[in-house]
Parts: structure tokens; sequence; C-alpha cells
């Protein structure tokens, strides 16, 4: 087993106190920022730790569009934050037991954690995910992981996308945003996107692609498809789609749908169900990848667009008294 | 054929919610009931087939055996989960249909149809899963989708309620999600009867159950992680409230005994089910109380729900592995959880059908309220039977069962606090039948009651009053791959 | 086949037809009488000791026929038949409603005796006690709804007694079949709590002392069929309960033989002066039951103290459950008959004999079953018991005869001097049903002598004759002469008598809910208070616990108990292996 | 030490960091960063333990564990960040659709 380096325990060092700049910080601004710094130091400890597809995803999801989302909730809200505590807590006898106990449980359970993470883990599945890596269609032992051998949770998790577009929708208020013609655009940030925005989309295409063979994969790609969605909508926000309109629906359940529709298929030809037969495994994962990419990205640019538009100008966007049918 | 079939019960409402999303109104009502009726009549064959063959099922995923591929597990309970998940859904689905009424025929309100067919679809491949991991995935879209569903009348009390329940799921999931991992770095394999098979106590196993189990604890609302239970589930619409306390607490409940019983066995009667028990006896008895203090029918019901998980909890400590008394406590908490899961969801489809007529449910302001509208409190008590145990119920047996279990172990204390449970229920349920027996000088003419709305409530409530009388049939069905052959 | 289609049909055939009521209400009514007859058919047709099994319901329940049993479902039966004919003609109000609750509890009346195991048992015994409910609270007058909740909370406490006594007899039985009991599990001694739980659970539908209060307030409350019903048939289950669930006959118990013997001695005499304060004839009928109902109970005492006696004192408390139930029966339903609505003439002489009979009976008066039921009574317990408990037994035999005599003299001159016009003549059938109950009454000795050994001789003996007459004549002369002087014969005690103790009882625990939560806090003034209580909160019981709720709910100390979960079950597992 | 040691220190560290982050701020955001952070934890442990060391391949299926966690966690955010928004603009007493009371 290899030994920790003096740069390994720098990085752990600068993850464990960037995590505590997030919590710690008095400014909630300041926390995300430092969110999204702690999200990119991560990446870096699993390309570290052999684990760039995660690097990645992280990379695009976690601190990316999540850390956005973040910066737009906080952005009009400034320093109020919403808290739903109704009591504040004083320093009591109460509080300072309670505190002395909480510090006697996390000492016992870091001691804990040090003493289960120090049995040598089992060898896991390592050789046989390996040896019948030549059957799934991909060279890349992950995406074989979540498109073939456990094609079904994967299935389940585009669905857990849908499912949190779909409660966007049922959240919000009825009326059909009205856009106003006073709203001015950063022209920059226009030809900036312009500039930008479709060498995302090709990047998101390289990642699709490459996802079979080395890192990336459709939750990569998707993000940065997302990504690109942001920026566009930031850009130019008039041009936002509908995000209920057809052609929307139709792309947020392409992911979803065309896992249904391939694995009914394989168990129509007396396969399992989400079975890929090896020699068409990488058609029919790239099939679904390629749209599960679209549903992802649209999903994202969705979410984006719909926190923001709650969250920055809701007075620009509807006129009259907002929720009131 | 069966595999095909038990895929179905997955898919095809997956399929409807994905229609759902896209149909008009009219077209959407065809959708629903094709849907719902499918899923019935599909989990009705696969329960017939499994009490007839009398066999359990492994169905393999995507062509890949079991340490590395998922595989899906149907044995005895899994039928009756999916089989009473189906009628509770299919009632829940008509009973919407007339609740909401003309304001989902547009609007934000159409998407509760799409979530509400992915819960289910996700409840039923919760009860097929046999993988730990699949479990998380199913039970997080159960969640999630709980939460939007929570917020759905985007009030300010809704919403903060909807919060708090995403905060402690969120909490509990990954509690869980640490839990497997654990298990598998440890074991290498995420698979239930392959873990069941290589479980031995040492360190990482201990660590994986306590979080796993904590997690689990929150999602079921034990003493003192309850909180988020009474406002999620009384502010939520009427068929959300019905679905969380009848279904997704059921999810969980049927996590802890199925991991409980198979990877978790060797936990058994050690220190850990004696801490659930005590949690799961103070849970009996808070929730018990705080139902008799409560103003409003919702918030009886949702309070019932803590004190009834409770039970699920009370009866651990008296199982030794091996013996009569596991095979008793297994049978008992199981039937119980069913029982309870049906009159649960029509004791909140009584209190939606009252505020559907009287517009609210405050218990003070209903006195009367029976004479006019007798068959919805006639339905209340029934369900309010079951939830206080008492022949011909469900609950009864259930808790027959457990009674026993716990007199064989000589547990006094948890025979008690049983009792005391009982007699707590039959409190809030009949202090609320109470006043609305009385009668009232109030002579308006009463708003009558929706028949869609009287007929559904109604038939759940008799079911777990079925389910008491007889009890062979789901217990020879709850036999088939039970950790312990048939009961004694 | 016929005897297990008969078993079933028994308790089926009321079920079914209070089913019919929700398509056909009309029928239910027109069918109300026809409900007991395969019951009544199961008394003749089918042999002591056959059975049959029903697997699907329940947990597996079976039903058969024994001695016990015969006795009690040809009483049973007769009474609901009657009841059901006379409630034809009285009930004009809510038919279809009383018809429903009347079939329910008749199903539970008659499935009870039947189940020949402890959860069916239990089942038929809740239907009943739950639909009589229905039965109690009829009238709606707010007397009816008041009695109704009194009935219904001692319902729902007595259910659950039961529940956890069975629960606990069957556990240590290892069984729930009452024909696969032995005694060796009561040697164990381990059931007291459950002998306590299933004495006060059956106690309260048999009215043993302390427990008898919803008897005189749901009495006058019900209706005259259900009164009846409820007193002839339904106060039996409770000592059915006593019969089947105890180790009777198996094994001693001498402690709770004692305490069976005391409460019942109590109520034989106190139960009866008592009812002789009674204005109302009803609450004065249910003070009589209970006094009765006092007697058996020590009947049920003797054999826990002496197992063998079980042979003989078995049938006498047959013998005077069918002698209470026909005779009170009749008496409850000669309340809704007016001897002045008779025409005068040969029937009003002939209503007021058959209005006379049941009274003297039950008085035990020369030649009646009251007479043989408690001279065979007497002499079945004389016979397992010391000398000089029976002294006791016939002291107090002769001061209940002379009190019952009293309670049926005051009955009798309610009934002819103050009984007021009814508004409108009853019907047809409850004279019949009346009538004939009171038939059954004047030829149940001759009954009792065919069914049961009882031996005549002892009972028609100049001593016993003489016995069952004094008190009778002496009463009605004492009451001849004081019967205008209204100070002193008719002090009016409320019905419900020891009822004041429960509300005091709720009062006090409500007092120390309020005291003990405010001591709570006086006490631990800091961390306590800190912890439960805001500053400005008050101190009531409700606040501290919604206070602590909301408390649960922040998230500091949801966090705290997340991870001191996380610690304790960690630590408790390792500290195991 | 190991590498997979360390870091799988560093995860159950930040698990707990997360926790007490939930414990002692009250913010939604900051509990939602808190969240975050405690699910970050996990995944390192877990991927950490799928380390095999600098010549061997490590264990993939924790991997694709991670990914569908860390989508799955994005997503449970995403929708708290969205709830929150909806709460600001949902004042005590509103009545949006009155659906209920």
């Amino acid at each position: 087993m290899a030994a920790a380096t003096p740069s390994d325990i720098l990085l752990c060092l600068l993850i464990l106190s960037l995590a505590l700049g997030v919590l710690g910080d008095a400014n909630p601004f300041r926390g995300v920022i430092i969110f999204i710094v702690f999200g990119l130091v991560m990446a870096l400890s699993w390309t570290r730790l052999d684990a760039p597809d995660l690097a990645l995803a992280e990379a695009a999801l976690g601190a990316g569009v999540i850390g956005v989302l973040f910066l737009v909730a906080l952005r009009k809200q400034g320093e109020k934050d919403v808290s739903l505590a109704t009591q504040r807590l004083r320093l009591n006898s109460v509080t300072i037991i309670s505190g002395l106990l909480l510090i006697v449980f996390i000492v016992y359970l870091g001691a804990l954690g040090v003493f289960s993470a120090w049995k040598t883990p089992g060898k896991g599945l390592v050789e046989p995910v390996y040896e019948s890596l030549h059957l799934t269609g991909v060279s890349n032992p992950v995406t074989a992981v979540i498109l073939n051998y456990r094609a079904y949770d994967t299935f389940l998790e585009i669905g857990v996308l849908y499912l949190v577009m779909l409660s966007v929708f049922a959240l919000q208020p009825d009326e059909k945003a009205k856009f106003t013609s006073t709203e001015q655009y950063d022209r920059m940030l226009r030809s900036y996107a312009r500039g930008i925005v479709p060498f995302m989309v090709l990047a998101a295409g390289y990642l699709l692609w490459a996802g079979a063979f080395r890192p990336g994969g459709a939750f990569q790609a998707g993000a940065m498809l997302g990504g690109a969605g942001i920026l566009l909508h930031l850009s130019r926000p008039a041009m936002l789609l509908d995000m209920r309109g057809l052609v929307a629906r139709l792309s947020l359940v392409a992911g979803f749908f065309s896992f249904c529709i391939l694995g009914i298929l394989a168990m129509l030809y007396g396969f399992d169900f989400l079975q890929w037969p090896s020699h068409l495994a990488k058609h029919a994962i790239l099939t679904v990848e390629t749209a599960s990419t679209l549903s992802i990205g649209l999903t994202l640019t969705g979410l984006y667009a719909s926190v923001e538009r709650k969250l920055i100008s809701p007075a620009i966007f509807y006129s009259g008294e907002e929720d009131n049918p | 054929m069966t595999a095909h079939l038990v895929i179905t019960v997955v898919l095809v409402p997956i399929l409807a919610s994905i229609f759902t999303l896209f149909c008009g109104d009219m077209m959407r009502r065809v959708v629903c009931q094709i849907a719902g009726l499918t899923v019935l009549g599909s989990t009705c064959l696969i329960a017939y087939q499994t009490g007839h063959s009398r066999d359990v099922l492994n169905i393999v995923l995507s062509g890949w055996e079991a340490p590395l591929g998922i595989r899906l597990y149907l044995d005895g309970l899994s039928a009756l989960l999916l089989l009473t998940t189906a009628i509770i859904a299919v009632c829940i689905t008509f009973f919407a249909e007339a609740y909401f009424g003309v304001k989902a025929r547009s609007g934000r309100l159409t998407f509760f149809w799409p979530l509400w067919f992915l819960v289910w679809a996700a409840l039923n491949g919760l009860f097929l899963s046999g993988d730990v991991f699949n479990l998380y995935v199913t039970l997080e879209i159960i969640n999630l989708a709980a939460v939007a569903m929570v917020a759905l009348p985007r009030t300010h009390e809704s919403l903060k309620a909807a919060l708090n329940y995403l905060v402690i799921a969120f909490l509990g999931s990954l509690s869980y999600l640490f839990g497997v991992a654990i298990l598998y770095t440890s074991h290498g394999t995420l698979d239930i009867q392959l873990l069941a098979e290589l479980a031995g106590i040492d360190g990482p196993y201990i660590l994986a159950a306590v979080l796993i189990f904590i997690g689990l604890m929150i999602k079921t609302a034990l003493f003192p992680l309850h909180f988020w239970l009474p406002p999620a589930h009384a502010s939520a619409p009427t068929p959300v409230s019905a679905l969380l306390s009848g279904l997704v607490v059921t999810a969980s409940a049927y996590m802890i005994i199925r991991l409980g019983f198979t990877v978790f066995a060797p936990l058994m009667h050690t220190p850990l089910t004696l801490l659930l028990g005590v949690l799961g006896g103070l849970a009996v008895l808070w929730g018990s109380v705080h139902a008799l203090i409560q103003e409003r029918v919702k918030m009886v019901v949702a309070y019932s729900t803590v004190a009834q998980l409770g039970y699920v909890f009370l009866a651990l400590p008296v199982v030794v592995s091996g013996s009569d008394l596991a095979a008793m406590v297994w049978y008992g908490v199981l039937y119980f959880v069913i029982c309870h899961a049906c009159a649960k969801t029509a004791a909140f489809l009584a209190a939606g059908t009252l505020i559907n007529v009287v517009k609210h449910d405050r218990i003070a302001q209903l006195s009367g309220a029976a004479q006019h509208w007798p068959m919805v409190f006639m339905a209340f008590g029934m369900a309010g039977v079951n939830l206080i145990g008492l022949p011909p119920s469900g609950g009864f047996i259930g808790k027959w069962l457990m009674l026993q279990a716990m007199i064989n172990s000589g547990q006094w204390l948890l025979v008690l606090i049983l009792i005391a449970g009982s007699l707590l229920a039959a409190g809030y349920i009949f202090r609320v039948l109470g006043i609305a027996l009385q009668t009232s000088e109030d002579s308006r003419p009463p708003v009558p009651a929706p028949l869609q709305l009287t007929l559904t409530t109604m038939i759940l409530a008799v079911l777990p009053l079925l389910l008491g009388v007889f009890s062979q049939l789901p217990f020879s069905l709850l036999a088939v791959g039970s950790p312990f052959g048939a009961l004694p | 086949m016929i005897h297990s289609v008969l078993l079933i049909l028994s308790w089926l055939m009321p079920l079914l037809l209070a089913a019919t009521a929700i398509i056909a209400p009309r029928l239910t009514w027109k069918a109300l009488v026809f409900a007991g007859f395969p019951g009544l058919a199961a008394v003749f047709l089918v042999p002591v000791g056959s059975s049959v099994e029903v697997p699907v319901l329940l947990l597996g329940t079976r039903f058969g026929l024994d001695q016990v049993g015969m006795g009690f479902l040809f009483l049973t039966t007769v009474i609901w038949i009657l009841a059901a004919w006379h409630a034809k003609g009285y009930i004009t109000t809510r038919r279809s409603s009383f018809g429903v609750y009347f079939l329910l509890a008749m199903s539970g009346n008659f499935g009870l005796i039947l189940a020949q195991d402890m959860v069916g048992f239990y089942l038929f015994f809740a239907l009943m006690s739950f639909a009589s409910y229905g039965l109690v609270i009829h009238e709606r007058t707010p007397e009816a709804r008041y009695a109704g909740k009194v009935y219904i909370v001692l319902v729902i406490i007595g259910e659950v007694l039961i529940f956890s006594g069975m629960a606990g007899v069957g556990t240590l039985a290892g069984t729930t079949s009452f024909a696969q009991f032995g005694e060796d599990w009561v040697s164990q001694g381990r059931g007291a709590l459950f002998f306590g739980a299933l004495f006060l659970g059956f106690g309260i539908k048999a009215g043993a002392l302390p427990l008898h209060v919803w008897l005189p307030l749901a009495h006058p409350a019900a209706p005259t069929p259900a009164s009846a019903v409820l007193s002839g048939a339904m106060i039996k289950a409770g000592l059915i309960g006593w019969l089947r669930f105890l180790p009777i006959g198996d094994a001693a118990l001498p402690g709770w033989g004692a305490i069976y013997i005391g409460i019942g001695a109590l109520a034989f005499i106190a139960a009866a002066l008592y009812g002789c304060m009674q204005a109302n004839s009803k609450a004065l009928l249910a003070y009589s039951s209970i006094s009765k109902m006092g007697l058996m109970t020590m009947a049920v005492g003797v054999i826990l103290v002496e197992p063998d006696s079980a042979t003989v004192v078995i049938p006498c408390i047959l013998v005077f459950a069918t002698h209470h139930c026909f005779c009170k029966g009749a008496l409850f339903l000669s309340v809704s008959i007016n001897r002045n609505d008779v025409s005068p003439g040969l029937r009003r002489w002939l209503t007021t004999f058959l209005l006379l009979v049941p009274p003297l009976s039950l008085a035990g008066f020369a030649l009646t079953s009251g007479e043989v039921a408690k001279t065979m009574m007497k002499v079945g317990l004389s016979a397992s018991i010391s000398v000089k408990a029976l002294t006791g037994l016939a002291v107090l035999l002769a001061i209940n005869s002379l009190l019952t005599a009293g309670l049926m003299f005051r009955f009798c001159w309610q009934r002819f001097k103050h009984s007021p016009h009814a508004h409108q003549p009853p019907g047809a059938a409850t004279f019949l049903a009346w009538g004939t109950l009171v038939g059954i009454v004047i030829i149940s000795p001759l009954l009792l002598v065919t069914f049961y050994p009882v031996t005549l001789g002892k009972s028609l003996s100049i001593g016993a004759l003489w016995s069952s007459i004094w008190p009778v004549l002496v009463v009605s002369a004492i009451g001849a002469v004081l019967v205008n002087r209204s100070w002193l014969f008719v002090p009016r005690w409320p019905a419900g008598d020891m009822l004041f103790l429960y509300l005091l009882l709720t009062r006090l625990i409500e007092w120390f809910g309020r005291v003990s939560s405010r001591f709570a806090t006086a006490v631990s003034v800091d961390f306590l208070r800190k912890l439960f209580i805001p500053p400005k909160a008050g101190y009531h019981f409700k606040s501290l616990l919604r206070q602590t709720e909301s408390r649960l709910g922040m998230a500091t100390v949801f966090g705290l108990v997340f991870i001191g979960l996380l610690t304790l079950s960690t630590y408790l597992l390792f500290e195991h292996i | 030490m190991t590498v997979a040691l360390l870091y799988s220190i560093t995860g159950f560290l930040l698990f707990l960091m997360g926790i007490c982050g939930l414990i002692f701020r009250s913010s939604l955001i900051r509990r939602a960063l808190a969240l975050n952070i405690t699910a970050s934890g996990i995944f390192l442990f877990i991927v950490a333990q799928a380390y095999k060391g600098e010549s061997a391949l490590p264990d993939p299926v924790p991997h694709g564990l991670v990914l569908t966690g860390i989508v799955i966690g994005a997503s449970a955010t995403a929708l708290m960040i969205y709830l929150i928004g909806v709460l600001r603009y949902v004042s005590p007493g509103d009545n949006d659709s009155g659906e209920e009371e």
C-alpha cells in the first residue's frame, strides 16, 4: 500500500480547513465561494485517488452548478438569511453541558472512524468488473458499472433528476412569466456567451463520447451542457425556453424515457430488463447517455432559471401580486 | 413470465408518470385509471403466483448476477406489501381525483400526478429491491417526491414543513449511505442475501449497522427524531398526507425489518435493539400523549403515526435469533405495519373528506358532525379500531403476536407500554369521535360528502378489519421465503 | 355437517342480517326475531362436545358446544329472541339503527359462548360490548349519552385489560384453545398480573363491585328490550369469561378465590340495599342484577378455592343464571307493560297475575324457579365450604332474601301505583313476548328439573318452603304498613352510586399532572427549566409537552440527539462484543 | 499511514464537521452547505477505501456509487435551494391556492 506523501497530508488539511471556512465564515456569501473552492479541491483529491470520473462530475456538478445555485440564492438575499429557528440559543448551563457532551461524542466517533478506516478494506469487485469488461461495450470501468452492471440504479437516478424538475414545476406559480423590455442585458456577457457556448456544447459532446473509454460520460457531459445553458440564460433571459412547453418537457424525460424503452425492448427480445447484448451494448449505452445528457443539461438549466426567476427580481417578471390567482 | 410481470409493477407507474406530464385533463384521467388498475392487476397476479408456487424469486437485471449486478428479490413479504400498496395507491388515486377536483385540471397542481406515480414506482421498486444501494436510490426518490408534495399547498407552513423534512431526510439518507459504503468496503457486495451470509460482527460492521439504523430511524420518525413528521404530514394536502403516513413511512419500516432480520440478524438481542425498544416505547407514549392534546384531526392522526411506528421498534428487544419469539415478532410487526398502512390512510382520507365538506378539521368545532356525515366518522372509527388494536382488526393480530413474544420473554415493561399505548390510542380516537357524536342544534342542511371520497375512505377502513378476520391467507403469503418458516 | 353449519350459523345469521340492513333495512327489521333461531336450534340439535374449525378466521378459530356453553346458549338464545319480538312492538323510532346494533350485539353474544379459543372469544366479546353502546344511546337523550359515555369508557378499559390478561394466560398456558388448558402453568405462580386484569376486565361486564357503575346508568337509559338482554344475557358474558379463562377445576387459586368471594358477598348485600333506594324501576332492577351477580361471583370464588367442587358448583351457576336471566328479562319487559292499559276484567286480572310472577320468582317465593335455584345454590355451595362459612352463607342468603323482597315490593308498588299511562299502547308483539317470557318463568322450575340434576325434594321440604315464604311475607307486611309514610320508605339515592369516586379520580389525576409539572419545574429550577420551558411560559402540563416538542425540533437539539444516538449505540455494541 | 487511510479519516472528519455545522448554524443555506460537506465526507471515505495503491487499479464500483450519490445529493440540494427561495416569498398567513382550510 502506498504511503501518504506530505502533499497528501497538505491536501487533506486544505480540505478540512476549507470545510471549516464554509461552515464557520460569518458571511454566507463568502461561505458559498469557499464552498465552490472546496468542491474544486475535492475534485483534486479524487484525481489523486484515481477517480477522474468523479473529479469531473464534482467539478461540474458539485462545485459548478450547485455552487452557482447557492450564489443565486444568496445574491439578493444579501446578509439576511432565511432561518427556521424560532428560538435563539443562549449560553447557559444547558448549552455548556450539551457542548461538552458533543465534544465527547465527536472525539469518540472520530476515534471509531479512524479505527474502522484502519481495517484493510476487502478486495471489492475489482476482478469481476475487469473480467467482464469486454462484454459491456465500453472500456471505462466506471461507465460499465453505472450503465451496464448497475444500469438499474442509474435508471432510477435519472428518475431523481426528473423528479427534481417536476417538483420545481409543481411549486411554481400558475402565471406565465411576463418579460418586460426594460431589462438591460450585459453586452459583454452576451458576446462572451456567444463565443463560449458552442465550445461548451462541443465539449459536452466530447465528454459524452469519451465516457466509453476514458473519464467522462452522461453526467459530466450533462453538467457541461447545463453550464452552457446557464450562461446562455445569464446573457439573454428572454431567450429562455418555456420550461413547461412541450419541447422542453420532451427533452426533460428523454433520458428517463429512453431507459424505459430500451429496457422494455431488451425484455421483448428475451433478455433481462436493461440487459444490453454485448454486440449492441455500445450503441445502447450511447443512446441512453445521449438522451440523458440532454435531459440533465436541460434540467440543470431549468433549475437555475427557476431559482433565479424566483429569487432575483420577481417584480420584473410578474405584474401585480405574486402567487394570488 | 413472472419476471416480466414484476418489472411491470415498477415500469407502469414510471410510464404513467411520464405520460401524465403530457396529457390533457381527460387523457390524464384515463392514463391514471389504466395505470392504477394495471398495477393492481399485476400485483394481484404476483401475489397469487408467489402464494401458489411458494417460492421466492430472484430476478436478475441487466444480465449480471448478484455481486456485480442488481437483483430484485420477490418473497411473500414483498408480494404482500406490493399488493397492499397497490390497493392503497388505487384508492388514493381515485380520492385525489375527486379531492383536487377542478383545481388540478390545469396549472401547477397537474404536476401532482407525475410525482405521485413516481412515488408509487419507487415504492414498488423498494419493496422488490434485493440490493442495499438500490434501496437507497428508491428511498431517495420517495423522499424527494414526498418533500415536493408536502410543499404543494405553497403556504408558509407547508413550505417550512417540507424544508425541515428535506433537511432531516437528507441527513438520514446520508447516514444510511455511509453505512452501505462501509458494508461494501468490508464485504465487497451490496446484495442483501450475500451480505446476510457473509456478515460477522466486527468494528466496521457495527459502525455500518448503527449508521444504517439511525438513518432509517430518522426516516421512520422514531422518537426523539420524529419532530419533522407531524407538521409535514398534517400540512400537506390530504391525499399526500395519506400517502406519507400510509406508504412512505411503511417503506422505511419495511427496510428496518428486512435488513434487521437478514444483514443485521446477528445484532438482534444486543444493546442496540434494547435501545431501539426503549426509544420505541417512548415514541408510543410520547406520540399518543401528543395526539391527545392536538386541536386538529390531521395533527391527531399524524401524531398517531409517531406513536404507531414506535411499536415497530418496541418489540425488537425480545428477538432472540432462532427462537419462536423472533418469528412472532417478525410476523407481528409486519402484520401490524401492513394494517397500520391501510388504517392510517383511511384515517387521513376521512379527515380529508371532512376538510372537503366542512373546510376545516378543528376538533372543537366538529360537534355534531357525525350526524351530518355518518359514513366519514364510521370510516374514521373503523380505522380507529385498528389503531387501538381492538379485534377484529389486523392491528389486534399484530399486537397480539408482539404481546405474546414480550410475555414469553418476560419483558413486563414492554407489555405495560403496549397496553398503555392501546389505552391512549382509544383516548385520542374517542376524543374525536366523542365530540363528533354530540348532538348539535345546527340544523343547516349538510353539504353531502362526495361519493368518491367516502367510498375510497370506506374501502380502506374496511380493509384492516378484513385483514384481521381473514388473516390466514396473508399469513401464508408472508411465510413464503420468511426467515422463520410458517407462523408457529 | 348440520352441526357445523348450525354452530357457524348461530352467530353468522345475526351478522348477515345486520349487513343486510345496508341494502334492505325493512327486511332486517322483519327478520329480527328469526335471527336467533339457528342458535336456538343449535341448543337442541347439536350434541355436547361437537365442534368445528374455522381456519380462515383470525388466527384459526374453533367453535363448539360444551356443557357450560350449552347452558348459557339456551338462556341467551331464548332471551334474545323474545327481546327481539318485544322490540318489534316497542321500538318506534330509529328502527334500522336499533336493529343493526341489536343484531351485532346478538351475534357477539352467541359467538362468545360458542368460541372455543381465546382470540375468538375476545373478538365476539368486543363485538358485543361495542355494539351494545348503540343500544344504550338509542334514545339519544342527554341521560342516554351520559350513560353511553360512562359505558364506553369502561368498555375500552375492560377490552384492554382483557386483552392483556388473555395474552398473558395464553402465553403461560402455551395455547389459546380452551380445550387444551392445562393446570401446570398456574403452579408456576406467574399469572397474578393477568388474573387481576381478567378479574377487572370481565368484572366490568359482570357488574363486579367497584366496576358496576355503568349498569344503573345504562339500564334506565336503554330501551326496554335492550335492558332485558343487557341484564339477562350480556351481563353473563363476564361470568362466562371467568369460567373460560380461569383455571376452573384445574388449579386452586385461594387468594383470588377469597377476593371473588369477598367482592361477591359485598355486592350481594350492598347492591340490594342500595337498590331499595332507587326511584327508577329500571335502575332498581339493575341493582338487583348486580346483587344476583354477586352470588355467582361468590360461586366462582368457591371453585377457585376448592377446584374439586367445580363439578357440583358449575351446574348450580348454570341453574341460577338461567333463572336470573328469564326472571330479570321478564321484569325488564314488564316495565313497558301497564296494567291499566288493559281493559278491566279477566284480562286485567291475568295481566296482574303475570306481572306478579317474576317479582315473586326473583324474591325466591315457594315453587318458583327462584326458590329452586337458590336452594340448589345453597346445597351446592355448602358441599364445598366449611361449617363456619356455611353459617355465614346462610346469614347472607337470609339478608339477601329480605332485601330482594324489599326490592321487588318497591318495584311492584311502582308498577301498580305510580306507573303512568303509556303515550300509545304498545304493540301486540310487546305483550306476547312478555307473556311468553313470563310463561317460561312459570314453567322454569320444571325446565330446570328436566335439564339439571336438581333435587326438587329438597326445595319442597317444609323448611325450604317456609324459608322461601317468610321474607316475602315479612317485607309485604312491613311495606304495607310503611307504604304511605313516604319519609321513611322513599329515600331517593342517585343511580350510579360510586360514580363520583371515578370523577374524583379523574380530577385527582388532572390535579396530579398539574402539580407534578409545577413541582418538577420548581425543584429543578435551572437545568430542567432551561431545557424544557422557555421563560414566561406557563407551567401548564400541555404547554410543557408542547414546548418540549418544539425544543426537540430545534436543529441543535436534533443534531445532538443524532450524534448522541450514534455514539451511544456504537458504544453499547462495542461494549457488548 | 497509507493514502487510503489518510483520506478515509479526512472523509470521516468531514462527515462529523458537516453534522456539527448542521447543529450550530441555523440558517437554511448554511444547513444545505453543511449537508453537502457531510455528503462530501462520505464520498471521500468511500473513494479512499476504493483506492488500492499506485500500481493497482481502483475499485470502480464505489466510484459508480459515489457518482450516483453526487447526482442525488445535487438534486436534493437544488430542491432545497428552490424551496428556500419560494419560502422567502410566501409569508405566514398567505394562502396561495386555498387548498386546505
